[in-house]
């Protein structure tokens, strides 16, 4: 049975290790800091000048002047700090994230990622994706397996619009881990029940096992 | 010879945007619809200039901010790094309209300090091998390839923060500092919209998030919306939680 | 996977100095002898490291701070911006025994920031026209000359701060903050020297001049010499005056 | 009668407009903050990390924490501010600070400045000299017409390593207030009792009176 959203953003927590800078990305990616363990000195980054975010304010304590980069309001845990966007883009493009957890439109065997854009549709923007790609020491995407259309988005090539080129590390579906190494995809570990057969069925590039 | 760094204080948003023009560049910061200079943001429309080259990171959103100024029609260029669910932008964009510029942030933020700092261009590896490379030098760097990417300056900045005092010195709130003391250094004249007016020394000189050099003009707004965009809240489990 | 930011806190100068290795290139923050990380700087030449590039804007003066490398020999080049009466560094620029590099202080800077930032070069309008611009590509940018300038990154950075918090979290005390927040982001290792370590979230979010994800090792050290290079004073004349 | 050292710094201060941001170099140009009127809004950048540098402490109130870049104890005024090096220099390369009062040991007739180095000499290093007269966006110089050698620092051209070409809008010496303008030295004022064919004899380029 594939893992729920759930049961992905707990598996892609396993990913985090304790004293480490993580930054999460819209959507999918936020529910992850929800299974962290507790004491790990893991230290949340939003790009838009926060290290050291919290969960969401209790009811009534939400400052429209503290949010994430998602436009959600969040708390700042002890020990956090706000600075200005040259700082924080400094702290991504300088290498000093130690993971970014982001999702994906497509994702390529040589680990090119697409996630900004899809042609002929609506374009959202770039935001932070391109920095954070290209920047962050590590990059894990948590990520459905196929589109809505069953259409595969782990590839021998993206045909979207690229946000960064061979920067993704490792990909978390709600069917499998993969790695990307040695260009290609590699398997890591299977959702429970799924067989590799289907994994192979919905993935639109060779997979090594 | 005399200097722009007395008598910073305006009586009014009429004063502190009486030296904007048809089609100058502007800089707006906030991230989304937080830290917006939101009497300032106002008060452009009634201004009455066109035109405008505004950047800012998503140009408003939810109807509200700098959307106003995409519904007014006296924009003709947008420089953005996010369109988001911002329907004003997305419009403007399919009608073409508008000359929409879309920028990854942390390039975008640099840009904007190159241009505060004197600095004429910078190498950065964001953007490699994608759109946003088209037409750009590329150059290695220690068997690394980078982009060149040239400063963004502009002719405005409207800026919002938490307290000034008259030279301009400013502290911001939590996440609502984000592009603003860099746009300050990027404009030829910035215009600062205070929630609180201080007098000189009353800011901890170890505590100023933008230092009065880089602001010309400075008014007071006490009263100010600060919409939510996305009100996320957890449940009280009891004190212990 | 275990990262770095953890049990950052040091027991002791040796401790906080364990993984320093010959050869290497380490920043030390401090204009002059002011801000100077004193127990650490001392603590380099007890370490028996040799060989070292050492990247600081003076390089010691009057024989104390980074005069004690250079007298113990463990240094074979400097990065600097100024020697002034710096005589020991006088007496190894003399004698050839260290490598001297002496760059303007604005470059310097901005190429150990673009190093923190992941930036590989920019384009600065200073030096252009003068020894300094010696075999660097120069570039017009509208109309003006500028010299491409390459990050400056380091395997070290030893700092000093006023106040700091165990994640490395850093607060500077007027001029003492200088260079140091700029080193900590350029280096491999950071290594604090903090006059007083505090509890997390003593130090107020906003401001934080250094975050502490620039930081790696945290020294409390209580005591310091703090010298004057140039005591200069004016007379009381009366309360008024 | 030549202007004094005082005299000289007296003179400079009138070049400082109101509401102006000014920083001035090490030795004479330092004194030039002695003679302003109050009530100005000067403010003086000292680039080792403050806006707003006062006057020296009283003596007992020195901090060794709290000094200028010349690492003189100085003080801070009511709405001065400290910051770090890359900050101090975006001021000055990016053309927010409106005057810099800088000593020379050569001035040529098309604004080339020579202020740090002397072949042969001991070399003080650079520090912030370069930064700020490119940076600045009016330099003013301060020195003295002559070298205690009698030897003319105003020339034709610097044989001096240079600080930054062209960069040089005006020269305050002992005998005479200088433009450079045009490409040539343009005489603006003589101090007291100081001959045109004086500082002409004294000048090693033309002088245009």
């Amino acid at each position: 049975m594939a893992w729920s959203k759930q049961q992905m953003a707990e598996r892609a927590a396993q990913e985090i290790g304790a004293g480490s800078i993580v930054n999460l990305g819209i959507g999918l990616p936020t529910m992850v800091a929800d299974y962290l363990p507790e004491g790990q000195d893991v230290w949340f980054h939003t790009e838009n000048g926060l290290l050291g975010m919290g969960p969401f304010p209790f009811e009534g304590d939400e400052d429209p002047q503290l949010i994430n980069a998602g436009k959600q309001t969040v708390t700042v845990v002890p020990g956090g700090s706000f600075f200005d966007s040259a700082t924080s883009f400094a702290m991504i493009r300088g290498g000093h994230v130690d993971l970014a957890i982001l999702g994906a439109m497509q994702v390529a065997q040589n680990g090119d990622l697409a996630n900004w854009s899809i042609p002929g549709g609506r374009t959202m923007g770039i935001g932070g994706a391109m920095d954070l790609a290209s920047g962050a020491k590590r990059i894990l995407v948590l990520t459905q397996h196929v589109t809505k259309q069953g259409e595969p988005k782990l590839l021998e090539a993206c045909d979207f619009p690229l946000t960064a080129c061979g920067c993704v590390d490792r990909v978390i579906t709600d069917l499998a881990v993969l790695d990307v190494a040695d260009g290609g995809f590699a398997l890591v570990e299977l959702a429970p029940g799924v067989s590799l057969d289907e994994v192979r069925a919905k993935t639109g590039a060779p997979l090594r096992a | 010879m005399t200097g722009r760094h007395r008598d910073k204080v305006q009586a009014s948003v009429e004063d502190a945007l009486a030296p904007l023009f048809d089609g100058a560049a502007i800089m707006v910061g906030g991230f989304g619809l937080c830290g917006n200079a939101e009497a300032l943001i106002a008060g452009v429309v009634d201004r009455g200039v066109r035109d405008l080259h505004l950047i800012s990171n998503n140009a408003g959103n939810m109807g509200k901010g700098l959307a106003a100024w995409l519904r007014a029609g006296i924009v003709a260029e947008v420089t953005c790094t996010y369109l988001g669910n911002n329907e004003d932008l997305h419009a403007a964009m399919r009608e073409g309209t508008v000359k929409i510029n879309v920028v990854p942030q942390g390039t975008f933020v640099e840009r904007i300090r190159a241009a505060g700092a004197g600095v004429a261009a910078f190498y950065t590896p964001t953007g490699v091998g994608t759109v946003v490379a088209e037409g750009k030098e590329t150059r290695e760097f220690k068997g690394r390839t980078f982009l060149l990417e040239e400063a963004l300056p502009a002719d405005f900045a409207l800026i919002r923060c938490r307290r000034a005092d008259r030279f301009g010195n400013a502290r911001f709130w939590r996440t609502a500092r984000n592009f603003s003391p860099l746009m300050a250094t990027a404009a030829g004249t910035t215009i600062l919209e205070a929630d609180e007016l201080v007098e000189l020394g009353e800011l901890e000189p170890d505590d100023v998030h933008l230092p009065g050099i880089f602001v010309h003009r400075v008014l007071e707004v006490t009263e100010h919306e600060d919409p939510f965009e996305y009100r996320t809240v957890r449940a009280r489990a009891g004190e212990a939680s």
